[in-house]
C-alpha cells in the first residue's frame, strides 16, 4: 500500500521530471534540427539559383559591352571567357560551388565588384527601411489591434479593422507615387529621393543621423502602412481567440480590473502566436521592399536584384538570392528560439 | 552564407556613417519620427542646400564603374569624360574633332602612322605635368592588358602599336589604313601613367573611388556613394581654365518622375531623358528652363531578314516573308512616322530616313522624293498584292504558303515609348491583314532573342558617334546573327563600300561613299527607320543661365560626345567659363507654371483617400458579437 | 437561524442566444432557484450537463457572459450581490468568495507561473495589507502550497509542468488566498484519475472544515457529492428539483431524475447491479450469463507479449490478454496506464513494437490491406460519440462509411437499415438524414454502435463508451452492449476507469499498471477480493457511498 | 434494388437537401456581416462590368491609332475621366482593364490555393519520407523571395497573361500549404479518422471523404483572399515592367501613366482611377473573404 500513492499520478510525474532534466537538451536538439533544416534550404537555394538565373533569357557579355558601338569577336570570346561562360554548365557549377564554400560569392558582372562588398553596401540600408518600416508595423499593429479585439464589434474595432484594410488593399508603389507627390512635393516635408543628402551634410553625427532619417520618413512610412494591417489582424484574432479562455474568468473572478486583466493576462498569451507571424513576415518584407526602394530611389538589396535580373548578372543574383533566403531562415530560427523563450510550454516541452 | 555574415559587417564599418547610425537611430527615434522628423530635420536639411555654385544633375541610368577602363554605360563614360581629358574631342558646334591633349595630327604618306603633338603645360589636378609617356601608357594597357579592355577595346582595334616618341609627340600606327583612327582617339580618355603604373595588375578590380582621384578633364572626383550619387569638384588645372561650378553631383534617381519631382521641389538642378508630357509641364513651371535638344540618336524596327550567318548556315525562326525586299516596302509604307512623333513622342522628334543623324550634316544623304516612302496604307497593300501576298477570310494576309501572316514584334520594358509605338504599329499592319504580336520585354531579353534570331521584328535604337565608321560597321555580312551588329542584313557591295571609305583619306570622298552606303541601306528597307528622338532635358533656370549644347545650335546638354555641357554650366550671376564656346540662345521661353499645382493634387487625393476610406469602414462595419463575457 | 452565508432569493438566469440566423431567443438557464447555505456548510449541488449548475454557481460572483441577465436575489454575506456596484464587486471577489474552476488546466494561465497567480489576489486585494513586501507574499505563497501539500519550490513553476492534481491543488491553494468565507468549486475532480480525485476530495474537504469555509460543490456524480457534503441539491433543466440531507437524498431519491442519477453510479460489490446498468428501456435485460474463471479453449482474440515503445517509454510492456467469443473483458487502469495505446495496438491503429495479435488463432498482420480484411471483423466504438461522429455526415453516411469500404454487397440501404435497429435507433428511416448535432449524446453513440455493427464484426474494442454521457445515459448503452452479446454472440473489450462499469457489465476484468496487466480474473472475484495492492488502491479510492460489501 | 425508394429520400437527395441547406444557412450568417456584403456587393458590379463590358463598349475605344482625344487631356464633355497618353478615355480603358486584373487574380489564385491544398493535405496525411520531402518543398519555398521568383519566371517564359498567372501561382502557395496543413493536422486528430481507419479505411478514402470536405471551406475563404494578393502581384509586376504590354490592364495602366510623365503633367485622371480600382477590388474580395472565413471556420464561429 505504501508505495502506491507516490505512483498515483504515473504519467506526469514521470514525463515532468524526464522534461525539466532534458529539456534543455531537446531545446537544443531541436534548434539543431532546424538549423539543419535552413542549411538544407539554403543549400537548395544555393543550387536552384545557379540554375534559374541561367535559363533566364538574356547575355550578360551585352551588359558588358553595353553603351557601345561595337564590339569584335576577339572581345566577346575574351569577355565570354573571363566569365567563364565559355566553359561547360557543370564546371561552372562547380566552381561556383566551391567558391561558395570558400565563403567567395563571386563578383558582379555589371558592377565589376566582389558580390559580397556590394551586398554588404546595401543591406543595412534595406534592413534600416525594412526594420523601421517593421517595427512601425508591429507596433501599431500590436497596440490597435489588441484594443480592438478587447472591443470587438465597437466603433474603434470598426474603424481601425477598416482603416487597416483598405491601407492593405492599396498598391504600395503606388501609395508611395501619392505619398511622394502630396507629402515631398506638395507640402516640401521630405526628400524626393535617395537615403542621404548627396555629398553628406554638415554639423556631425546628429546631423547626418537627422539627414537619414529624414529620407527615411516617406519609405519606412509607405511601407508601415501597407503592412501593418497583417500585424493589427493577427493580433486581434489571437486574443479573440483568448478571449473566453477560462484563465480569463479565473482573473475576473479575483476581482481583477478589466485592463488588468487585459494586460496582464490575455495579452502575454495572445502575443504568442502573433511574435511567430511576426517573425515569419519579417523575412519576406525584405525581398517585397523592392516597389519602395523603386519609387524612392532608396537603393537597397531589393533594388539591385531587380537590377541584375535585366543584366542578367549571374553572381549579384545568385548572393542576393542567398542572402534574401538566408534573411528568412534566420528570422525563422529567431521566430522558433524566441517563440521558446517566451512561452512557457514550449521552452520545456 | 559565413562569408555574407562577415563581409556584411565589413560593410558597415567601411560605409560612411549612415546606415550604422540610422539602423541605431531607428530603434530609438522610430516613435518620434513622425513627430519630430517632419517639423525638425525639413528646415536643416533645407539650410544644407547647396548655394548656387553646386550642379545637381538627376540622372536615372546606373552608376556602375568609374573605372575608365571598364566604364560602359552612359553615366559611366560622362564621368570618365568629365574626369579625363582626351587626345582630341568633337567638337560643341558639329562634334568634328578638335585638339585637346593633342594640339595637331597628322597622317603619314602610306595613311597608317598618326603623329599627334602634345598641348604644353598642361597638368594633371596633382600639379604633374601631362606628356605622351601618359597617353602611350593608357593606349598600351587597353591593347595588352586583358583587365583594361572592356571599355575601349573596339576603339583600338585597328591600332598596331602606340608610341611617345619624345614627351610631346605621340605615333600611332594602324594595321591598315583607317580614317575613323581620329574619332576613335576622341573616345579614349587619357589616364596618369604614375598613378596608374602600380595598379596595372589588378587593373580589373580597380574601382579608382579613393578620391582624390588625379585627373585633367574639367572636374575631378571628390567623392562616390556606390549606385547612388558621383560627386565631383572643380579642376582648377584645366586647361581651357576652371569650370563656374564648383561642385557636380550626379544623383541616381529611379525614374523620371522621380527626377522631374525634384527638379520641381529643388532638389536637382538638371534633368533630362524626361517624357513629352513632364516637359510640357515643366516648360511651364516658373524657375524652369525646358529644352528639347536635337540628339545623336535614332529609333528603328529591325527585322529579320533571313541573311544567313558568315558561316552560311542560318538562324533562329524569323517569318521568311520578311526576307522579301518588297515585303519590307510594304511594311515601311504602313508606318506614319508623324503620328508617332506627333503622339508618342510629342512632336519632339524628327522623321528618320537613315543611320546617321541629322546632327552629323556631313555624313547624311539627300533622299530624293521620288524614292522617299511615305505613310501610304494603300499603296502598302497593292505592294503585297503585287508581290504576291494574298488577303484570306477574314482579311488576313496570307504569305506564299497561304498560311496567315503573324510577326512578333519585340519592345524593351524599360523604354514606355517603344510599347507605345508598337500599339500603333500593330494597328497599322493590321490594316495590311498582318498580326502582329506584341511582348514587352527586359532589354537583357529582347537582346538574347534578337541575337539568336527569334524574333521578327523588334524595337532597336543606337547613339551615333561623331565619326560613321562604327554605325556603317554595324551592318556588314559578318556581323549578321551575332551579338554584335545592328539590322542583320548582308550585302557583299556594302562591304565592299565600307572598306573603301575608312581607307578613303579625303573627306569629301569619303562622305559621297558614305551617302551611297546610306541610300543602300533604304532601298534595301533595312529596317524601319522611325524617329530622331530629341532630348528632353530641363534645368533650374533660377540657378543656372545657360549651358552649352551639343550641337552648339539647339543640341542637349546631357549625352554628349563631350565635357561642353557640363563644363559650361553657368551659375545665374557668373560668367561662362573662358574657355568654353558660346551657348547658342535658348529658344524655349520661361513662363509661369498653369497646371494643376501640387496643392491642388493634395486636396484631390486627400479627398478621395477620405472617401474611399469612409467607404471601406462602411464595409467594415462588423457585427456586435453578443456572446461577450467582458464586463 | 442566523444569517446564512449564502443565500439564493427565486433567482433566474436568461441567456440572450443569438442564433446562426439572427433571431433572438431566450434561453433559461435556471429558473427561480431559491437556496441558502450556512457558514461552513457543505452543500452538494448535483445534475446533468446543461441543467444550470454552473451558471448558477458563477451567478454568486457575477461571473456571468454579458448576454445573461440575472433576476431575484443573491445574498453574499447579506449583501446583495446583482445589485453591487462594479468596484464593491471586484472587491468582494475572491476576497469573500472565491472559485475553484472546473478543469484546472484551463484556469490557470499559461504563461505565468503559479507562484504569481497565487500572489496575484494576495496583493490585489491586500490580505497582507495595502502593499505587502515580496517576502511577506512569498511565505504566504510557500504556506498556501505547503497547505495544499505541494513542494514549496513548485511556487516557481507553470502550470503545464504540473499534473491535472497538481494544478487543482494548486487552484484550491489559490481560493484559500484571501481566506474568504465561502468556497465554490465546479466539478473540481471530474478530469482526474479516480485515486487522484479521491485525494484532492479529501484535501479540499479537510482545508475547508479547519477553516470554517463555507463550500459550494457542483458534480455531476452523486456518489462524489454524497461523499463530501451534508446536503444535496439536485437540479434538473434549470430548477431545483430536490434538496436534503446527502443519506437521505440518496437512499430515498424522491424526484425521477434523481433515481436516475443515483442509479447510474453503480455500488461495486452489491449483486444487485452485476449485470443491471441501470436502464428504462422496456426492452429489459437479458439473463446473466454464466460465468466461470476458466479460460477459454479457443478465444476470438489473443495477444502475446505485446509490447509499443514510444521512444524509451514502455506504453505496453508485454501483455498477454485474450477475449473469448460472446465475452465482455473489461480492461481497467488510470489515465497514462497504457490501456488505450493496447486497444489501438489490438485494432491495428498502432503497429506494435514486438509481440503480435491473434485473431482466431491466426495471426494479424501488419500490412495495410491485410488489416482491411480484419478490421471488418473487429470494430471500435470511441469515447466520445460527438467528435467520433463527422458533423458533415448524416447518420446514414456515418453507418454506411464502413460499408462503401469494404464494398459490402447487398444493397446498402438495407445494411444500413438493419445496424440502426440493431443499435436500437428505431425507425431506421427516421435517423437516416439526421446530422450528428441534431441528436443526444447517447443517440450518437448509438449511430458510432450501428456504424460498427453494419460490417457485422466479431468483437467490439469500446474505449470509455460512456465517460462522455449524461449519467442517465450511460445505463442504457450499457443495456444495448449486454443486449448485442446475448442476440448477436458479439464479444467486447471494454476500456475504461470506471470499476463501476466493469461490475455492471463485464465478465471477466484486467487490470492494468504502467503498461502491465497486474491482474486478471473474473469480476466478481477480481473486485471483491483484490489479489494486487494497485486493484485494491483502485476500489479505495471509490466515492465510499459506492462501495459496499468489503 | 431502389424500387421502394422514393426519389426524395434517396441517400443522394438527401444529401442534396442538406446541403442546399447548409448553403442557405452559410447565406444568411454571410448576410448578417456587414462588411462581406458590401463586399460581394461591389464584387458582383466589378464581375458584372468586366463579362458584360464588350456588349457595350466597342473594343474600338482601346485603339490608339482611332483615338479621339486630346492627349493627357482632364475630364470633360465625352470624356468623363479625362485621356491618357495616346487620347484615349482612361474611362474605357478601366473598365476595360477590370477583366485582365479580374482574370489574372482569379485564375493565379486558384492555382496557388489548389498547389497550396494537395501539398498541404498530402504532407499533413503523410508520415515518413513524402510529408519530409512534401514540408521541406514548402519550407524552401517560403524561404525563396516571392517577388523575385516571380520576376525570374515572368521573363522565362513566353510573355503574356498566362506566364503571369503562372508566376503568381507557382510563387505564392506556400502560404496556403501551411494554413490546409494546420488544418489538416487538427481535422485528422479528431476521433472521427481513428473511426474510418478502424473501418477500414485508406489514405485516399480518409483524404476525399474526411479531409477535403472539412478543409474546403477554409480553402475556398482562402481563395479568396488570394485573389486580393494576386491582383497586387499583377500590379506590382506591371509596374516592374513584366506585365503584358499587349493587354489592358490596371497594372499596366499605372506603369504607362508614370512611363508617360503622368505624375509630373499632374494627370491624377490617369493616375487615381486605376489605383482605386485596384483598392476597391482587392477591398472587396479581402472582405468577401474574411466575411467567409468568419461564416467558414468553425474555429472562428464560435465565437
Amino acid at each position: 500500500m505504501a508505495d502506491i500513492p507516490a505512483t498515483t499520478e504515473p504519467a506526469a510525474e514521470a514525463f515532468g521530471g524526464r522534461r525539466a532534466r532534458g529539456g534543455g537538451q531537446s531545446t537544443v536538439r531541436y534548434l539543431a534540427t532546424k538549423l539543419g533544416g535552413g542549411a538544407i534550404s539554403l543549400a537548395l537555394v544555393a543550387v536552384l539559383g545557379f540554375f534559374l538565373f541561367r535559363a533566364m533569357p538574356g547575355n550578360p557579355v551585352r551588359s558588358v559591352i553595353e553603351g557601345r558601338g561595337s564590339a569584335s569577336y576577339e572581345e566577346i570570346k575574351r569577355i565570354k571567357a573571363e566569365w567563364k561562360m565559355d566553359e561547360p554548365l557543370w564546371t561552372q557549377f562547380v566552381d561556383y560551388m566551391g567558391d561558395l564554400l570558400r565563403g567567395d560569392l563571386g563578383t558582379s558582372i555589371k558592377y565589376r565588384a566582389p558580390v559580397a562588398e556590394l551586398i554588404g553596401e546595401r543591406f543595412w540600408w534595406t534592413i534600416l527601411l525594412t526594420g523601421t518600416a517593421l517595427l512601425l508595423a508591429v507596433a501599431l499593429g500590436l497596440l490597435l489591434g489588441s484594443r480592438a479585439a478587447w472591443r470587438h464589434g465597437s466603433r474603434f474595432d470598426r474603424w481601425s479593422t477598416g482603416t487597416a484594410l483598405v491601407l492593405w488593399s492599396v498598391p504600395t508603389f503606388w501609395l508611395g507615387l501619392i505619398m511622394l507627390v502630396v507629402f515631398s512635393v506638395g507640402l516640401d516635408l521630405f526628400p524626393t529621393a535617395g537615403m542621404t543628402t548627396p555629398g553628406g551634410v554638415s554639423g556631425g553625427w546628429f546631423a547626418e543621423l537627422l539627414d537619414v532619417l529624414h529620407h527615411l520618413a516617406l519609405p519606412a512610412i509607405t511601407m508601415t502602412a501597407v503592412i501593418y494591417a497583417q500585424y493589427l489582424m493577427v493580433m486581434r484574432s489571437s486574443l479573440l481567440e483568448e478571449m473566453n479562455a477560462d484563465y480569463l474568468t479565473t482573473a475576473r473572478a479575483k476581482g481583477l480590473r478589466d485592463n488588468l486583466v487585459r494586460r496582464r493576462h490575455a495579452v502575454p498569451n495572445a502575443l504568442l502566436p502573433t511574435i511567430t507571424i511576426i517573425f515569419l513576415h519579417m523575412g519576406l518584407v525584405v525581398s517585397g521592399a523592392v516597389t519602395v526602394e523603386k519609387v524612392f530611389s532608396w537603393q537597397g538589396l531589393g533594388l539591385l536584384t531587380y537590377e541584375a535580373i535585366g543584366v542578367p548578372d549571374y553572381p549579384l543574383l545568385q548572393g542576393t538570392l542567398i542572402v534574401l533566403a538566408a534573411a528568412v531562415i534566420v528570422m525563422n530560427l529567431l521566430a522558433d528560439v524566441i517563440y521558446r523563450f517566451v512561452d512557457p510550454r514550449v521552452r520545456s516541452a | 552564407m559565413v562569408r555574407v555574415v562577415a563581409t556584411g559587417k565589413q560593410g558597415r564599418k567601411r560605409s560612411r556613417r549612415g546606415p550604422a547610425i540610422g539602423v541605431v537611430a531607428a530603434a530609438l527615434g522610430m516613435a518620434m519620427l513622425p513627430a519630430v522628423a517632419v517639423p525638425d530635420v525639413a528646415p536643416v536639411a533645407k539650410a544644407e542646400q547647396p548655394q548656387g555654385k553646386v550642379l545637381r544633375v538627376a540622372v536615372t541610368q546606373d552608376i556602375k564603374k568609374l573605372n575608365p577602363f571598364q566604364g560602359t554605360s552612359l553615366v559611366d563614360t560622362q564621368v570618365g569624360r568629365l574626369m579625363y581629358e582626351f587626345l582630341v574631342i568633337p567638337n560643341a558646334t558639329d562634334s568634328t574633332p578638335e585638339g585637346a591633349l593633342a594640339e595637331s595630327w597628322t597622317p603619314s604618306q602610306d595613311g597608317k602612322t598618326w603623329t599627334f603633338k602634345m598641348r604644353k603645360g598642361v597638368q594633371w589636378s596633382d600639379g604633374q605635368p601631362i606628356t605622351a609617356k601618359d597617353v602611350e601608357f593608357t593606349y598600351n594597357q587597353i591593347m595588352t592588358n586583358p583587365g583594361a579592355k572592356d571599355a575601349n577595346e573596339v576603339a583600338v582595334a585597328s591600332f598596331e602599336s602606340v608610341k611617345a616618341t619624345d614627351p610631346e609627340t605621340v605615333e600611332i600606327r594602324t594595321k591598315f589604313v583607317n580614317v575613323a583612327v581620329i574619332g576613335s582617339v576622341g573616345e579614349i580618355p587619357i589616364v596618369p601613367e604614375h598613378v596608374w603604373r602600380d595598379k596595372v595588375a589588378g587593373i580589373k578590380d580597380f574601382k579608382n573611388e579613393q578620391t582624390p582621384v588625379v585627373g585633367s578633364g574639367p572636374y575631378v572626383l571628390s567623392g562616390v556613394e556606390s549606385g547612388r550619387s558621383v560627386t565631383l569638384k572643380a579642376n582648377d588645372k584645366f586647361w581651357r581654365g576652371r569650370p563656374k561650378v564648383d561642385t557636380l553631383q550626379m544623383v541616381k534617381y529611379e525614374n523620371t518622375e522621380a527626377a522631374s519631382q525634384a527638379l520641381i521641389k529643388g532638389d536637382a538642378d538638371l534633368v533630362y531623358n524626361l517624357t513629352p508630357a513632364q516637359y510640357r509641364t515643366l516648360e511651364k513651371t516658373s524657375g524652369i528652363k525646358a529644352s528639347a535638344g536635337r540628339n545623336r540618336r535614332f529609333t528603328e524596327i529591325i527585322m529579320h531578314t533571313g541573311a544567313k550567318k558568315a558561316d552560311g548556315s542560318t538562324w533562329g525562326t524569323g517569318n521568311p516573308v520578311l526576307a522579301d525586299v518588297e515585303f519590307r516596302k510594304a511594311l515601311d509604307h504602313a508606318v506614319n512616322r508623324k503620328t508617332l512623333i506627333e503622339k508618342v513622342f510629342g512632336g519632339y522628334a524628327e522623321e528618320a530616313t537613315q543611320l546617321i543623324p541629322p546632327v552629323y550634316p556631313d555624313w547624311t544623304f539627300k533622299l530624293s522624293d521620288d524614292k522617299k516612302r511615305n505613310f501610304d496604307i494603300g499603296k502598302a497593300n497593292s505592294i503585297l498584292d503585287a508581290a504576291g501576298y494574298r488577303k484570306g477570310d477574314g482579311g488576313a494576309r496570307l504569305d506564299k504558303q497561304g498560311k496567315p501572316i503573324t510577326l512578333r514584334l519585340l519592345s524593351r520594358n524599360d523604354r514606355a515609348e517603344q510599347a507605345q509605338m508598337a500599339e500603333y504599329v500593330k494597328e497599322w499592319f493590321g490594316q495590311l491583314g498582318v498580326t502582329v504580336d506584341h511582348k514587352s520585354i527586359a532589354s537583357s531579353q529582347l537582346n538574347d532573342d534578337t541575337t539568336s534570331g527569334n524574333f521578327d521584328l523588334s524595337f532597336s535604337g543606337w547613339s551615333v558617334g561623331p565619326d560613321p565608321d562604327n554605325m556603317l560597321g554595324q551592318q556588314l555580312c559578318k556581323l549578321v546573327g551575332t551579338e554584335l551588329g545592328d539590322t542583320n542584313i548582308c550585302n557583299p557591295e556594302y562591304d565592299r563600300l565600307f572598306a573603301q571609305q575608312q581607307a578613303e583619306l579625303n573627306k569629301d570622298k569619303r562622305k559621297e561613299t558614305v551617302q551611297r552606303m546610306q541610300q543602300m541601306l533604304y532601298d534595301n528597307v533595312s529596317a524601319i527607320m522611325l524617329s530622331y528622338d530629341k532630348l528632353l532635358e530641363a534645368y533650374r533656370s533660377d540657378r543656372f543661365t545657360t549651358f552649352v549644347t551639343q550641337p552648339q545650335n539647339g543640341g542637349i546638354i546631357n549625352n554628349q560626345s563631350g565635357y561642353w555641357g557640363y563644363y559650361g554650366a553657368t551659375p545665374v550671376g557668373e560668367t561662362p567659363p573662358a574657355g568654353a564656346p558660346k551657348a547658342a540662345e535658348q529658344t524655349n521661353s520661361d513662363s509661369d507654371s498653369s497646371g494643376l499645382g501640387t496643392g491642388g493634387w493634395a486636396a484631390i487625393i486627400i479627398g478621395a483617400v477620405v472617401v474611399l476610406g469612409g467607404l471601406g469602414l462602411l464595409g467594415a462595419r462588423r457585427k456586435r458579437v453578443s456572446a461577450d463575457d467582458r464586463e | 437561524m442566523s444569517q446564512p452565508l449564502l443565500e439564493f432569493r427565486d433567482v433566474s438566469v436568461h441567456y440572450r442566444a443569438r442564433a446562426a440566423d439572427t433571431t433572438a431567443e431566450e434561453i433559461h438557464a435556471v429558473r427561480g432557484v431559491s437556496l441558502s447555505l450556512a457558514a461552513g456548510e457543505k452543500l452538494g449541488l448535483a445534475g446533468e450537463s446543461g441543467c444550470g449548475k454552473s451558471t448558477l454557481a458563477m451567478s454568486v460572483l457575477r461571473l456571468l457572459p454579458k448576454s445573461a441577465r440575472l433576476e431575484g436575489e443573491i445574498l453574499l454575506d447579506g449583501e446583495d450581490i446583482s445589485t453591487m456596484s462594479w468596484g464593491r464587486l471586484r472587491a468582494v471577489r475572491w476576497a469573500a468568495g472565491s472559485v475553484v474552476f472546473q478543469g484546472a488546466m484551463n484556469a490557470l494561465n499559461p504563461v505565468h507561473r503559479i507562484g504569481d497567480q497565487i500572489a496575484e489576489p494576495i496583493r490585489l486585494h491586500g490580505s497582507l495589507g495595502s502593499s505587502p513586501s515580496t517576502s511577506a507574499v512569498d511565505r504566504r505563497v510557500a504556506e498556501l502550497l505547503e497547505q495544499v501539500e505541494l513542494p514549496v519550490e513548485r511556487a516557481r513553476a507553470y502550470p503545464h509542468e504540473l499534473s491535472g492534481g497538481q494544478k487543482q491543488r494548486v487552484m484550491i491553494a489559490m481560493a484559500l488566498a484571501c481566506e474568504p468565507k465561502l468556497i465554490i468549486a465546479d466539478e473540481p475532480t471530474t478530469a482526474l484519475d479516480v485515486v487522484v480525485q479521491a485525494q484532492v476530495l479529501d484535501l479540499m474537504t479537510r482545508l475547508v472544515e479547519e477553516r470554517g469555509i463555507g463550500l459550494v460543490m457542483i458534480s455531476h456524480d452523486l456518489a462524489v457529492l454524497a461523499s463530501t457534503c451534508e446536503r444535496l441539491a439536485v437540479m434538473y433543466q434549470g430548477e431545483l428539483v430536490e434538496q436534503g440531507e446527502s443519506a437521505a437524498v440518496i437512499a430515498r431519491p424522491e424526484h425521477a431524475h434523481t433515481k436516475a442519477l443515483a442509479a447510474a453510479f453503480p455500488t461495486v460489490g452489491d449483486p444487485v447491479y452485476r449485470y443491471a446498468p441501470a436502464t428504462s428501456s422496456p426492452l429489459g435485460l437479458p439473463e446473466a450469463p454464466s460465468t466461470s474463471d476458466d479460460e477459454p479453449a479457443e478465444p476470438l482474440l489473443r495477444t502475446e507479449d505485446l509490447r509499443v515503445t514510444f521512444g524509451g517509454t514502455h506504453a505496453v510492456a508485454g501483455v498477454d490478454l485474450s477475449v473469448a467469443p460472446g465475452e465482455i473483458v473489461a480492461l481497467v487502469g488510470q489515465s497514462g496506464s497504457g490501456k488505450t495505446t493496447l486497444a489501438r495496438a489490438v485494432l491495428g491503429l498502432q503497429r506494435p513494437t514486438s509481440g503480435s495479435v491473434y485473431f482466431e488463432g491466426e495471426r494479424v498482420p501488419r500490412s495495410a490491406s491485410g488489416l482491411k480484411a480484419y478490421r471488418r471483423q473487429v470494430q471500435l466504438v470511441l469515447q466520445d460519440p460527438t467528435s467520433a461522429l463527422n458533423p458533415r455526415h448524416s447518420v446514414y453516411e456515418a453507418v454506411a462509411e464502413g460499408l462503401r469500404i469494404h464494398k459490402v454487397p447487398g444493397d446498402e440501404r438495407e445494411h444500413v437499415a438493419a445496424a440502426l435497429e440493431a443499435a436500437e435507433l428505431r425507425p431506421a428511416d427516421r435517423y437516416m438524414s439526421v446530422l450528428p448535432h441534431e441528436l443526444s449524446g447517447g443517440q450518437r453513440q448509438r449511430v458510432v454502435i450501428a456504424g460498427a455493427l453494419a460490417l457485422e464484426p466479431r468483437l467490439l474494442v469500446a474505449d470509455e463508451p460512456v465517460a462522455s454521457l449524461d449519467a442517465s445515459v450511460r445505463g442504457e448503452i450499457l443495456a444495448l452492449l449486454l443486449r448485442l452479446r446475448a442476440r448477436l454472440g458479439l464479444a467486447a473489450l471494454v476500456i475504461t476507469h470506471d470499476l463501476g462499469l466493469a461490475w455492471n457489465i463485464a465478465d471477466r476484468v484486467a487490470v492494468m499498471f504502467r503498461g502491465e496487466l497486474v491482474e486478471v480474473g473474473a469480476v466478481d472475484s477480481v473486485l471483491r477480493s483484490p489479489s494486487h495492492s494497485y486493484t485494491q488502491s483502485l476500489l479505495d479510492a471509490l466515492p465510499s457511498a459506492s462501495v459496499l460489501g468489503r | 434494388m431502389t424500387t421502394n425508394q422514393s426519389p426524395r429520400n434517396s441517400p443522394r437527395a438527401v444529401a442534396w437537401t442538406r446541403r442546399r441547406a447548409a448553403l442557405g444557412k452559410v447565406w444568411r450568417e454571410f448576410a448578417a456581416n456587414k462588411s462581406g456584403l458590401f463586399g460581394l456587393a461591389a464584387l458582383v458590379v466589378i464581375v458584372l462590368v468586366a463579362v458584360t463590358v464588350p456588349l457595350w463598349l466597342d473594343r474600338e475605344v482601346l485603339s490608339v491609332t482611332r483615338a479621339t482625344g486630346e492627349i493627357l487631356a482632364p475630364p470633360a464633355g465625352d470624356f468623363w475621366l479625362g485621356t491618357d497618353h495616346a487620347g484615349r478615355s482612361v474611362l474605357a480603358l478601366t473598365l476595360w482593364g477590370a477583366r485582365i486584373s479580374l482574370l489574372v487574380g482569379i485564375s493565379a489564385a486558384i492555382l496557388s490555393v489548389a498547389i497550396g491544398t494537395i501539398v498541404g493535405m498530402l504532407s499533413a496525411h503523410f508520415r515518413g519520407w513524402t510529408a519530409a520531402v512534401l514540408m521541406r518543398v514548402t519550407d524552401f519555398f517560403l524561404v525563396l523571395p516571392a517577388l523575385v521568383l516571380a520576376i525570374v519566371l515572368s521573363t522565362m517564359l513566353e510573355r503574356g497573361v498566362g506566364t503571369i498567372i503562372l508566376a503568381i501561382g507557382v510563387t505564392s502557395w506556400p502560404s496556403t500549404a501551411r494554413l490546409v496543413r494546420a488544418q489538416t493536422l487538427t481535422i485528422e486528430t479528431r476521433p472521427y479518422i481513428e473511426r474510418a481507419h478502424a473501418l477500414g479505411g485508406g489514405h485516399m478514402h480518409v483524404l476525399s471523404k474526411h479531409v477535403l470536405p472539412a478543409v474546403l471551406p477554409l480553402v475556398l475563404a482562402n481563395t479568396t483572399l488570394a485573389v486580393g494578393s494576386a491582383i497586387i502581384s499583377e500590379s506590382t509586376l506591371a509596374f516592374l515592367g513584366l506585365g503584358d504590354a499587349s493587354t489592358v490592364s490596371w497594372g499596366g495602366m499605372l506603369k504607362s501613366a508614370l512611363d508617360t510623365g503622368a505624375v509630373t503633367a499632374g494627370a491624377w485622371w490617369y493616375l487615381l482611377p486605376p489605383g482605386f480600382a485596384i483598392v476597391l477590388i482587392v477591398l472587396a474580395f479581402t472582405l468577401c473573404g474574411r466575411a467567409l472565413e468568419t461564416v467558414l471556420n468553425p474555429n472562428l464561429r464560435e465565437r
